[in-house]
């Protein structure tokens, strides 16, 4: 349920840019990384409800990006299989992505010490609206 | 692409009164026991106190406080457990023991998750255990906790003190509050410190002697409250507040 | 694109016949200290000792070693000045006395950059004294320097023995060799860290008491060699070689 | 005059790329970060002396990239006016770039929590050649 505070940060951000730009959004397009195993429909129910006066009737599009890990130590690029974490490890790496050093090592190289080249956390990646009068 | 965490963080700490980080250019002059026991002597003053681990790498006060067990409750964000009377963040609710090799990157990206995701609620003061250095740790909470002010931990060593003439340097030149400095494990006071840290032009809070009996109360708040550290870090208090 | 300093890094150290880190999961145990008094014990055995000071946002060997009026030469790289006896680097040679707010990128930066360009030539040992925590620059020594080997530093302290605890275990899990532990500032000995060295199947190196005297040695060679550390330490390398 | 070590690992690692992919380079571009204020002409004449058997005829060219920096603190973008450092903060950001967060301030806000968007270092920026018989 911490996926409302993550709603809460993109409404906000949203609002403020229809705010600057003096927009009535249309559309709002949600990047979420794998990784962090965010429940969309949680997210999508929560932003639902956070909706703003300049966003009424605003289309909320998530889009999942896949994890794409690079190994630091030895190159190694992988694509995260998440079902191999345990419940706890999975838990963790949902509330802070960067936990991922801590459960996850390189298949190659058994190093901690990667780059989450994509797929981390939530990202608001697009906003599209129509300018309002005055 | 915007990062919607950076929009919520400021709000999250919108009702604390006062944000204190304990920091130091160096690393074992006692941060981390003085962010505990300043956190513990304010709450015994009745305020509502919040503490706030930001050494991922090598968390410490969890250790001090005895913390175990403890899990924060996931509730529209996350709701910090208490411990010891003081509303509770670490980074070991979600590392535990195991090490966590993260850079500077991450830090910055844990530091910037958690922030934002923790319902700190109302508190009169949230002390915030700094990692040594001057690091991505410091340079966000500088840059992202707005109403922030420093306390800063030397030793009696030049080693210490070093260190710390160029944190008070980056400190003032970002025109960031610092609120003195405290001068810790003293053994044979020669005033030395207390001169330069005049010569900084900053506050001299009070020293905190070397005291033997401190690690043997480590994991017991009951027992780190009747420690001779905590009748000092009590008398230093009393000028802050 | 590719960056051509990852290809003569190696190289640099090519000569270099063994390559200590001294570390820990703590500031403020004595890795700094020990760093210093370790290369010189060498040096004072006839080996030819390098050391480079990696704790880029507090560095302190200068401050130990008594480093004044020292700067490095430029010659097809840079050629490290010799103090104490020993061929010694450290970002102090660039940054002076200014505060260096480096984030992990930039101390990763750093690192990469100032091996690149030193050139050590033919070392017995080359002793890096690290920053505390398991951050960008022990990632990067693990990473970059193939035969390197660690040399953990403690105190009896739970604080720095659990962070102790971590290092071990990310080095094993990383497969780099561990030369052992050494208990610096012991007190009162009661055998608890020998003991739990013991069963993290790392070797115990020996203690070193607490040196009250050690302070008044800072930035003079010869009274650090006079100090009862370097006895200590003495006593530890020839465990060690 | 580090340059050559400089130029050493340009060299090294265009050999290497060379050796892997059977090449008799003809072309190698080289970007430098103006942060770094490389002497042009001792790296060109470094990178001819140092040059391997794998690329006998091949053209260096130098590009120098300007320097660009971003503010943490306040989001100010500026170019940097090297001019203004003085000799000793000079030559330290010569041998060590990030040693600009230690005598450049953003001049906005006065951080050095600044980031080096471009114009930091000396990389490869390109390797063309002819594929060798055999
Ligand atoms: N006044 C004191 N007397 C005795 N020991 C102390 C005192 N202050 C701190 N210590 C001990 O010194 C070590 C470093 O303290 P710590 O709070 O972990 O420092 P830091 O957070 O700066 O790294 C710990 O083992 C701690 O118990
Ligand atoms: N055995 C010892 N006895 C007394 N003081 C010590 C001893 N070892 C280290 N110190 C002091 O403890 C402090 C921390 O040592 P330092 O080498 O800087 O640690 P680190 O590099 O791990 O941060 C310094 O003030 C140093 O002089
Ligand atoms: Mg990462
Ligand atoms: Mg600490
Ligand atoms: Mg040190
Ligand atoms: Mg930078
Ligand atoms: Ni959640
Ligand atoms: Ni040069
Ligand atoms: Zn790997
Ligand atoms: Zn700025």
């Amino acid at each position: 349920m911490h996926e409302w505070a993550l709603a809460e940060g993109i409404i906000s951000k949203a609002d403020r840019i229809a705010i600057e730009n003096n927009l009535e959004i249309t559309d709002i397009v949600i990047q979420i990384g794998e990784l962090q195993q965010i429940d969309d429909e949680i997210l999508q129910f929560a932003l639902e409800q956070l909706r703003t006066d300049n966003m009424k009737k605003a289309r909320f599009t998530l889009e999942t990006i896949k994890a794409k890990l690079k190994c630091r130590a030895c190159g190694e690029e992988w694509r995260l299989d998440l079902s191999s974490l345990d419940e706890e490890s999975s838990e963790a790496v949902h509330f802070v992505p960067e936990m991922a050093h801590v459960y996850i090592k390189c298949p190659r190289c058994g190093s901690p010490d990667f780059e989450v080249l994509e797929g981390r956390g939530v990202w608001l990646a697009s906003v599209r609206g129509v300018r309002k009068d005055g | 692409m915007a990062d919607p965490r950076l929009e919520i963080l400021e709000r999250r700490l919108a009702n604390v009164r006062k944000i204190i980080a304990v920091s130091s250019g160096k690393g074992g002059v006692g941060k981390s026991v003085t962010s505990v026991v300043l956190a513990l002597a304010l709450r015994d003053r009745r305020f509502k106190v919040g503490l706030l681990d930001l050494d991922f790498t090598s968390p410490s006060t969890h250790v001090i406080l005895g913390v175990r067990d403890l899990q924060p409750i996931e509730d529209y964000g996350i709701i910090p457990p208490v411990a010891g009377g003081l509303s509770y963040m670490s980074i070991v609710f979600y590392a535990f023991d195991n090490p966590a090799p993260l850079r500077g990157l991450d830090v910055s990206n844990s530091l910037i998750e958690l922030m934002a995701i923790t319902r700190w609620g109302e508190l009169d003061y949230l002390i915030i255990d700094m990692p040594p250095g001057l690091g991505d740790a410091t340079l966000d909470v500088i840059r992202l906790v707005k109403n922030i002010s420093f306390l800063i931990v030397t030793t009696p060593s030049i080693l210490a003190f070093e260190t710390v003439k160029k944190l008070v340097n980056l400190l003032n030149s970002l025109k960031t509050p610092i609120l003195g400095v405290v001068e810790n494990m003293v053994m044979d006071d020669k005033g030395r410190i207390r001169g330069e840290v005049d010569k900084l032009g900053v506050r001299y809070l009070g020293e905190i002697a070397y005291d033997a009996g401190l690690e043997a109360s480590m994991g017991s708040v009951e027992k780190l409250k009747g420690t001779r550290f905590y009748v000092s870090l009590e008398r230093i208090l009393k000028g802050l507040l």
